[in-house]
């Protein structure tokens, strides 16, 4: 039964997409709660998948009984289990905020078709995490890339058409270079399951080096121009700053994450560290992350709306996991995990502690935040410590993704990377600590200094405060998720 | 005379690739939303022609089997099989992005993307 | 456009479209074809009807009730078929094993759930097709908003 | 056939080009209904009659139809 | 000029793809890496276990079907990405 579970959940995630259109004409209160339903029931079973991998060890789901030589398969390790919960739990967390959020930004007669957006995208998402093949990545990848546009330009107005058509067209290039790769690979391997191809990869290596170059190269570019990894990041700081709030902290901290993963599979999994090491990847990878991480800071700086600041920043952050990606070692490697996890946390409070700003004071300038820590304090205090997490305070767990970086950057013995790595967040520094300062401490002419209670609907309370427990908890106990994470880089390089 | 002879005899693949170029540098090149989008398919037909061509076989047959004759050779079925999705998603994306375009032109009364920039531009200058 | 050239040659042609295209969806399995091409031929047939008679009557014809129901009805089509093999074997998708009739190869009436498969997805690219056209073109009829 | 084969291809190409240089995007959008024809025509030369069939209806016939229906909507030329 | 000058980067790398493509397995035989078991696979036992004499039709419907359903899914997903944006109800028109 268990080893049913991930096409389960993908198929109740599905259905509840097709149910909501009629559901909806029911009653709107009904959709919610049986949308919340769904997600909790999923967020139980993946946590049932993730103990049983965690006891019994990884499995393999063949759909249609078909062995993996021609059939599509699941390969449900601990990090794709560990994975899936991550992107359940917040993509929960979210959903419950947006219940009250979209009134804000997206017009009535679009709510059940928001919802819809929104489950595809879940489902698209489990499945590219679940799947061990490469063509069904691709097809769950322009899942993925239609939903998170429509998510963006479903609010309506002027900006979003050109963000969204933006974003559109450099995903599609990305799809279409992957799926390039993808040609490639299969041209000289036969094979579209990921650990065929691989093993058939190594043997053929020597005789098709042009192939596997090319199809890396494609892939690489492809998967980062939707990853927003450095150089193509343009289309990020548009998408994330005009979506609705709820959109934005779900694109910038779950889906770019997912690129992430599908990175970490072609590299690791299908190529092989051997053979990135002969053609010099990693090198190219650190100089990509090292001026990501220091562009995306001082770009951020120059901001004066809060939403496009933090997409700035995002840039800035993917570059410390790709960074952690780049170094190749399991220190590395367990650095850039965990710091997809605590990003995500992070950039969710941060997104959504700024929805909540939007959605009652309507404040979006950076220059305008005097006094606001005395009215909306709770929201303000996650916003804080997401912000603290941000820069690497001890007591976040932003603080141990960037220890853990740091130690890794020492094994390798790499200090330039060291001294980038201190001023990124010395800059990160620069643009979060003025807006805590002037929230809590700077006087409002027009408002007095009481702390008042705060205004913000409790559906959208709740999301922001588990969040920023979360954040805490992980920074004081990281052994609670250090483990799963360390069993999946000794796993990936194995 | 023998390059000659490689350049027709893979012309398939080669087709393939300068359709994949040509449509990269109209999506990259033109300002045009309409001609961008135009760009996307053709550079999908160019991956997808180049995925079909890896799946030919000189002198196969089309993959329906003859149960007559059991000695015919056939062609790499996957491939195909692999595109019919490929042309069914970008139709997907071509629609979105066409209606997108539509919502474009409503809103800025242009399709092109300099001028739309020109317009941004001023007015966040306004503000 | 009230032509009676255009009116009455489309009239006849049609029902031969149309039956073009469920001939295509019904044999995929023996002769080169499917749902995605007889659905789209299917959905050619639908927008040909839009051209000539007018969105008005088209959409009477095929209203947003029918395409809604269209288009998750071919989406939950397969995902039951799906389930089938999951309650039967425990894998999702599977053919022979689940139970589907084989039939004898080479025959309309074989091959298990791949017609039933075909049927789902030739009706949802025809609702598709024609539902994106009707969208595309019905806001210039009312004049923008 | 390998006459028939470079032929189309480099018909192909020319279409391709003639799509990208051309200002008017309705003749833009005709020639690129050609040239899903012609890639059409060359499916069946490699022996995948399924895709050519989808291309046909889909490339040329649908795509086609929805392109013309949103120039229809916006503007004709390429400035 | 920028325009000769990208028109330029292009033809190069149109240039390195088409003189790494000669070293590419292209010959389009039977014995090509890509034609492998599986493919033999498919052409041998796909009549037996599917039924399907169209080899096309029993791979995406059935030993890949899974593909299918999310290529369906996209469908689904362009229909409501569309109709998100370009329908205007009853209720709200000329808002």
């Amino acid at each position: 039964m268990i080893e049913q579970l991930p096409i389960l959940n993908l198929v109740l995630l599905l259905t509840t997409a097709l149910m909501i259109p009629f559901t909806q004409k029911i009653s709107f209160k009904t959709t919610k709660l049986v949308g919340f339903t769904v997600l909790l029931t999923v967020l139980v079973s993946t946590l049932f998948i993730l103990l049983h991998v965690q006891s019994e060890g990884a499995f393999y789901y063949h759909l249609g009984g078909y062995p993996s030589t021609i059939g599509i398969e699941f390969y449900v390790s601990i990090l794709s289990a560990f994975f899936t919960l991550f992107v359940i739990a917040l993509g929960t967390l979210i959903y419950v905020y947006s219940t009250r959020d979209i009134e804000h930004d997206v017009y009535a007669q679009d709510y059940g078709r928001y919802y819809t957006l929104l489950f595809i995208l879940l489902f698209s998402m489990l499945g590219i995490v679940y799947t061990n093949d490469l063509f069904n990545t691709y097809v769950f990848m322009e899942i993925l890339s239609i939903t998170t546009c429509s998510i963006i330009s479903i609010k309506r107005s002027k900006k979003n058409y050109t963000a969204a058509f933006r974003y559109l067209m450099l995903n599609e290039v990305g799809s279409l270079s992957y799926l390039f790769g993808v040609a490639l690979i299969y041209m000289v391997t036969g094979y579209l399951n990921i650990d065929l191809a691989a093993e058939s990869i190594q043997q053929v290596w020597h005789l098709y080096p042009a192939n596997i170059v090319i199809a890396l190269g494609f892939m690489i570019i492809g998967v980062s121009i939707k990853a927003a990894i450095f150089p193509f990041h343009i289309w990020l700081p548009d998408a994330h700053s005009t979506a609705p709030s709820a959109s934005s902290a779900l694109l910038s901290s779950i889906v770019v994450k997912v690129y992430i993963i599908i990175m970490i599979k072609v590299l690791l999994r299908l190529i092989g560290i051997d053979i990135l090491e002969a053609l010099n990847i990693p090198v190219f990878l650190t100089i990509i992350a090292a001026s990501g991480m220091l562009i995306g800071s001082i770009f951020a700086l120059g901001q004066k709306d809060l939403k496009r600041m933090l997409g700035y920043s995002s840039i800035a952050q993917i570059g410390y996991i790709v960074l952690g990606i780049s170094l190749m070692s399991s220190l590395g490697l367990t650095a850039a995990l965990f710091h997809i996890v605590s990003h995500g946390m992070m950039k969710a409070a941060l997104f959504l502690s700024a929805g909540a700003f939007i959605f009652l004071r309507n404040q979006r300038a950076i220059n305008g935040f005097n006094g606001l820590g005395y009215q909306m304090p709770i929201s303000m205090a996650v916003f804080s410590i997401a912000g603290l997490g941000m820069i690497g305070i001890p007591g976040t767990s932003g603080f141990i993704s960037k220890f853990n970086l740091g130690v890794a950057i020492l094994d390798a013995n790499q200090w330039f990377l060291l001294v980038i790595l201190i001023m990124s967040g010395v800059l990160n520094a620069m643009y979060y600590l003025p807006i805590m300062i002037n929230a809590f401490l700077k006087d409002n002419p027009e408002k007095n200094r009481v702390m008042q209670f705060e205004k913000l609907p409790k559906v959208m309370l709740v999301p922001i405060v588990v969040l920023g427990l979360m954040i805490v908890l992980v920074g004081l106990f990281p052994n609670s998720i250090m483990s799963y994470i360390e069993a999946a880089v000794a796993m990936l390089l194995a | 005379m023998e390059v000659l002879k490689q350049i027709i005899e893979n012309i398939n693949y080669i087709g393939a690739l300068a359709l994949f170029v040509i449509g990269l540098y109209t999506v990259v090149t033109h300002s045009n939303l309409i001609k961008r989008i135009i760009g996307i398919n053709i550079m999908g037909t160019g991956v997808f022609y180049f995925f079909v061509s890896i799946g030919n076989v000189v002198g196969g047959n089309p993959p329906i089997v003859d149960l007559d004759n059991g000695n015919l050779i056939y062609i790499n079925p996957l491939p195909s099989g692999l595109i019919l999705t490929g042309i069914v998603v970008v139709v997907s994306i071509t629609v979105y992005s066409l209606s997108l375009v539509v919502r474009i032109y409503e809103t800025y009364g242009t399709i092109d993307q300099d001028e739309i920039a020109k317009i941004i531009d001023q007015e966040t200058f306004d503000d | 456009m009230d032509d009676i050239i255009l009116r009455t040659i489309s009239r006849l042609i049609i029902p031969f479209i149309e039956i073009y295209g469920v001939f295509i969806i019904l044999h995929g399995h023996v002769s080169p074809g499917g749902g995605f091409s007889g659905g789209a031929i299917l959905g050619t047939s639908l927008i040909l009807y839009t051209l000539v008679f007018g969105v008005e009557k088209a959409q009477k014809k095929f209203s947003h009730k029918v395409s809604d129901i269209a288009e998750s009805g071919g989406i939950l089509w397969f995902i039951l078929i799906g389930l089938v093999g999951i309650f039967v074997t425990g894998y999702f998708l599977t053919n022979i094993n689940a139970g589907f009739p084989i039939g004898e190869p080479g025959l309309l009436l074989s091959a298990g759930m791949i017609p039933l498969l075909m049927i789902g997805i030739g009706i949802k690219v025809a609702s598709t097709m024609i539902t994106l056209f009707h969208t595309v073109i019905e806001e210039a009829h009312h004049g923008s908003a | 056939m390998i006459v028939l084969n470079v032929f189309l291809v480099g018909f192909l190409i020319v279409c391709a080009i003639a799509v990208e240089r051309t200002k008017d995007l309705l003749s833009a959008v005709i020639i690129f209904s050609a040239y899903s024809l012609i890639m059409s025509v060359l499916w069946l030369l490699l022996k995948s009659p399924d895709v050519a069939l989808t291309e046909a209806a889909i490339g040329a016939g649908v795509t086609a139809i929805l392109f013309i229906a949103v120039i229809a909507r916006t503007e004709r030329m390429e400035s | 000029m920028k325009k000769s000058v990208i028109l330029l980067i292009f033809f190069a790398l149109f240039i390195l793809l088409v003189s790494s493509l000669f070293t590419m397995p292209i010959e389009n035989s039977v014995f090509a890496p890509s034609y492998n078991a599986t493919t033999r696979y498919y052409i041998e036992n796909s009549v037996r276990e599917t039924g399907a004499i169209n080899l096309v039709a029993a791979l995406i419907t059935d030993y890949r079907a899974f593909d299918t359903l999310g290529e369906t899914v996209v469908l689904f997903t362009s229909i409501v990405a569309v109709v998100s944006i370009l329908r205007v109800s009853k209720k709200t028109k000329g808002v």
